[in-house]
């Protein structure tokens, strides 16, 4: 697994020479005080300069990365308690998506959200984070809850898509992300998407029909991912780099076109850099929007959740002089 | 008791990767089916909306076709047409819309406006493959969008026939995917006012397409043989390293694994709606 | 298979008699009339006898035979016009239960009921007539249908019960039973439940939540099949005729119970002796409840729904004495 | 972060059929447990929730035992008691009542009232195995029934522990099976005014009783072990001439298979339940 990206590499060999710095000085009782906060002044910059200019693959990459903060990770960084709840009541419980009642800031909520394996075990266990039908199916079933006793929803993202399997396919893969679009589309609850890593396509909008939706500096939101349009543009799955700057996947382009509301920013270097920073950071911004739509009159939220999405897309009206 | 619906006429179950979309026209009067390889004379395939005589083949309808065999003379009023834009800035989009609609004759991938099928007033939406894979873009979404909002405001059931490729018009990025809930929305809607919606798959109904508006009718249809699924048979092999089991993803499959209400062969369809819509007035 | 039963004997030699007879007076050019009158009016008399006095398990039995008619003979026989819906949805079609919309004098009502097979060939693909739970959700997905648009349903049970294998406990046979019985419960549309055959506990019941519930004369209702009690209470299913006796499932016993509302009159013989007549007298049964519950205002029926099971259920409040 | 339910103790899972129900009591000071045959000392069984400390197993416990766990030495006012009747007169029927009766000194299978867990009130409903299999006939049926209609009047949420055997009671016939209907409509009117209902499922969990009301909690939970389901094994066992899968109708299966929300062992149950009834007051 890649723990360091090709880019990140002047940065950690800076980092690497001021621990080094650090325990020459511990060891040998000498000053290099100012030496050392140069250093650190010039890997601040280097990491700003870096960071500052990603590319939009180097984003959906620091998406991926394995040390990035799961699902779990989030609840255990965001919520004070949390109690998860199981199945579907059809057939199976997916571990690819995990939810139930949480504590923020002593109101619960229903949180819900894909669930990426942690090491290789819990990748096979979670069938490396691609809901099946039933996953779907039971966070419906726990959306559907909120809805009955007013909780609001926290949906957490991250997902490369809906699996696509042949059992997936029996159990009605298109058939369920058609109904959790719909019905989360009325539920009389506030609902605040947050994509904190990989928005794939349906798989991810299943879960994203928010009265606020919040992205992560490092997530990406797109209709395919860039590996797939890549393949599809130029049978070449390996110019994704090429498609994910063709696609527009990044929270900067999204939250221009009017997709998403806020951008939370993440510490620098990305979020697998600090869980702790990350999930305080996220607090303050679920604190500001929750507050928002946990005041709107009921009517008034769904209203405006319609009309959202309602006006998206772009077209033109025929002229009549081309009829 | 008139009961046409219960014994249906046998159709073979076609395999969708042997369907081969070349034809043969040996003389311009003669097409050769896809599926049993036999000759069909064309005025007989036309005559009967394009089904091979002998093995019941579904050959694929341009939406103006369609069209024709539902309405059966009678009129249909579209809605105002609607040009893609290229919110993306998307390299060779511009092109690509300009050119489907120099083939094609269309606007875009959808056909939709106002029509009568068996003397019961609908909105009536067909989607064309032959349109950048009848992909919904923002023009088709805000289309069928528009479609269920003249039906809720006049209380008219809404029949959509879509038969798009992969769902999702890339070029149109995250605008393609946000046309997914705009459209389920606007069924929502639509179908909390206690109004009819009958969505009939034709070949085929995949992706952004499938996870959207086509799946949530209160009755859904399909043609046989038509392909339906969320995800395109390549990727799921291709994903799974498994043979796909035979017939998978047809419309037989998906009757099999309860998706969907009905197949309907194309000869019984205009009948077979005619009435649901009639039962529903 | 059993063509006749036992009891049925009698008739049917007297029967083949005056079959004979008739021949040869046809034949031979002579007069038997009387002969014959005499012979009819003794078969009549026979007939009136026997099926008066049937027993308990006779009546089981009856509700058994294989050329009784199964759900899609009585939708022939009742209805103008049928279209099947398939479906659940979810996992699969379940061939156990039909369902869709047909025309009952002219008004489209929704018809749901389990289906046992004509044929061997056919009881396989319809697993006895055993429903799986899917059988039960695409019941369900019909009803709510049908309470959308506002149409009737009308369900016609002959079910010996829920089918108890590996693969329905698997997917929830008991969960989608008491779904069944709690949705159907609230349905704003009115529901005419008719047992017309075998009304085996739980997986008829979740078909039998009506506003009238309506039996023909050889159907039968129970928590329990007589053999599974025989099983239960002698550890020996052959004293099935005995535990019939117990259970009191017939439709006179229900109706006295108040379980039932009406007893639908079958041919003399059992339905399975003429379909066509079968059909014509349950018709009439239909379309006087029909208009009953068709014309009750919606709030009204459920509320009367629920209170026609409220009430039922008989015991003591304890004594203070004895507390 | 607390978090007790994240990392749950590991348990054995239980088969149904080694279960014996006969125990040893060398000098009854000790207990023998059905499940990994080690001793337990009888305070420490009885302490512990009539949980082996060994392996975990939990013993089968008799609803006052449950009561008195669950309510923590507060106040639980239970409803007016029922007798059965006998509306069949069903052959033995009055003289099994009369048994069950004086064997667990309980009027039937059920004990329901107004309780307090941990704080939050609650109508409390626990049934009883040892009363004729836990069955259900009318008295059970209108005891539960009462309880949500008390629960709706107050607006208090309801928790109900049910252990039926075979779920209905033969000898009430069709009394029995509608006591299902009965029960599942109290809990619908319950929940459509927005009320909580939490079902635990303790062994055995069959037939009537899972097929009513114990399968329409908000939140459905169940001790480790419980047997739950529809059919008994042993008629699926004869029905299917098929060997069951091992584990099939425990717990841990109903939960796999998408049927429960969560396990809880017993030592953690009314810290547990008392959590979910404070977050929805
Ligand atoms: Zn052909
Ligand atoms: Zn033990």
């Amino acid at each position: 697994m890649i723990q360091a990206f090709e880019w990140e590499k002047p940065i950690l060999e800076l980092e690497a020479k001021i621990t080094e710095l650090r325990q020459f000085v511990d060891s040998a009782e000498m000053d290099f005080s100012k030496e050392i906060n140069t250093l650190e002044r010039r890997v601040e910059k280097l990491r700003k300069e870096i960071y500052e200019k990603l590319t939009p693959f180097q984003r959906v990459m620091m998406a991926r990365h394995p040390k990035r903060p799961t699902t779990l990770d989030y609840i255990d960084l965001l919520f004070d308690d949390f109690v998860e709840f199981h199945g579907d009541r059809f057939y199976r419980d997916d571990g690819a998506i995990v939810g139930g009642i949480a504590l923020f800031e002593g109101q619960p909520v229903t949180v819900i959200g894909p669930q990426k394996g942690r090491d290789t075990k819990e990748n096979i266990a979670r069938n490396f984070g691609l809901p099946h039908p039933e996953g779907y199916r039971k966070a419906l079933r726990l959306m559907k809850q909120a809805e009955k006793f007013g909780r609001p929803i926290i949906t957490l993202i991250d997902v490369v898509g809906a699996y696509p399997g042949i059992a997936a396919e029996e159990r009605g893969q298109g058939l369920v992300i058609a109904e959790c679009i719909e019905e989360m589309s009325f539920l009389r609850t506030p609902i605040l998407a947050i994509i904190t890593g990989e928005g794939g396509s349906g798989g991810a909008l299943a879960l994203g029909v928010g009265d606020r939706i919040l992205m992560l500096e490092h997530a990406w939101y797109s209709v395919i991912s860039p590996e797939m349009c890549a393949n599809i543009l130029w049978r070449d799955s390996s110019r994704a780099a090429e498609a994910a700057e063709l696609l527009r996947l990044t929270p900067t382009d999204l939250l221009k076109f009017g997709i998403i509301d806020d951008v939370i920013t993440e510490p620098l270097g990305g979020a697998h850099r600090d869980h702790a920073l990350t999930g305080q950071q996220m607090r303050a911004f679920m604190r500001r929007y929750l507050a928002i739509i946990n005041k709107t009159p009921l009517d008034q939220l769904v209203e405006q959740r319609l009309a959202r999405f309602r006006k998206i897309g772009q077209f033109a009206e025929k002229q009549l002089a081309e009829m | 008791m008139l009961n046409v619906f219960r014994s249906k006429p046998k159709y073979a179950t076609v395999k969708q990767h042997e369907r081969v979309e070349k034809k043969d026209f040996p003389d311009n009067l003669w097409t050769r089916c896809d599926c049993c390889g036999k000759m069909i004379y064309n005025k007989e395939l036309e005559k009967d909306g394009f089904l091979c005589v002998h093995c019941g083949h579904h050959f694929r309808l341009c939406a103006s076709q369609r069209l024709a065999k539902l309405v059966e003379g009678h009129d249909f009023q579209p809605f105002p047409p609607l040009i893609a834009a290229d919110p993306l800035t998307f390299p060779g989009y511009p092109e690509r819309i300009k050119l489907a609609q120099e083939q094609t004759g269309l606007d875009d991938a959808i056909i939709i406006g106002k029509a009568c099928v068996r003397d019961s007033p609908c909105v009536l939406g067909i989607i064309d493959f032959s349109f950048i894979g009848g992909s919904m873009g923002s023009v088709v979404g805000e289309q069928l969008v528009r479609g269920f909002e003249y039906a809720l405001e006049h209380r008219l059931p809404v029949v959509i026939f879509s038969g798009g490729g992969g769902g999702a018009r890339m070029h149109e990025g995250i605008f393609s995917l946000m046309q997914m809930a705009k459209t389920a929305q606007a069924v929502g809607r639509h179908s909390r006012a206690g109004l009819l919606y009958i969505s009939v798959l034709t070949h085929p109904t995949m992706g952004g397409i499938y996870a959207s508006f086509a799946s949530l009718g209160d009755i859904i249809l399909a043609e046989p043989g038509a392909l339906i699924g969320f995800a395109g048979p390549r990727i799921v092999e291709e994903t799974t390293r498994q043979k796909l089991p035979p017939g998978f993803q047809t419309a037989e499959f998906a009757l099999a694994h309860g998706m969907i209400d009905d197949i309907v062969p194309r000869n019984q369809m205009v009948d077979y709606v005619g009435r649901l819509l009639k039962w529903h007035r």
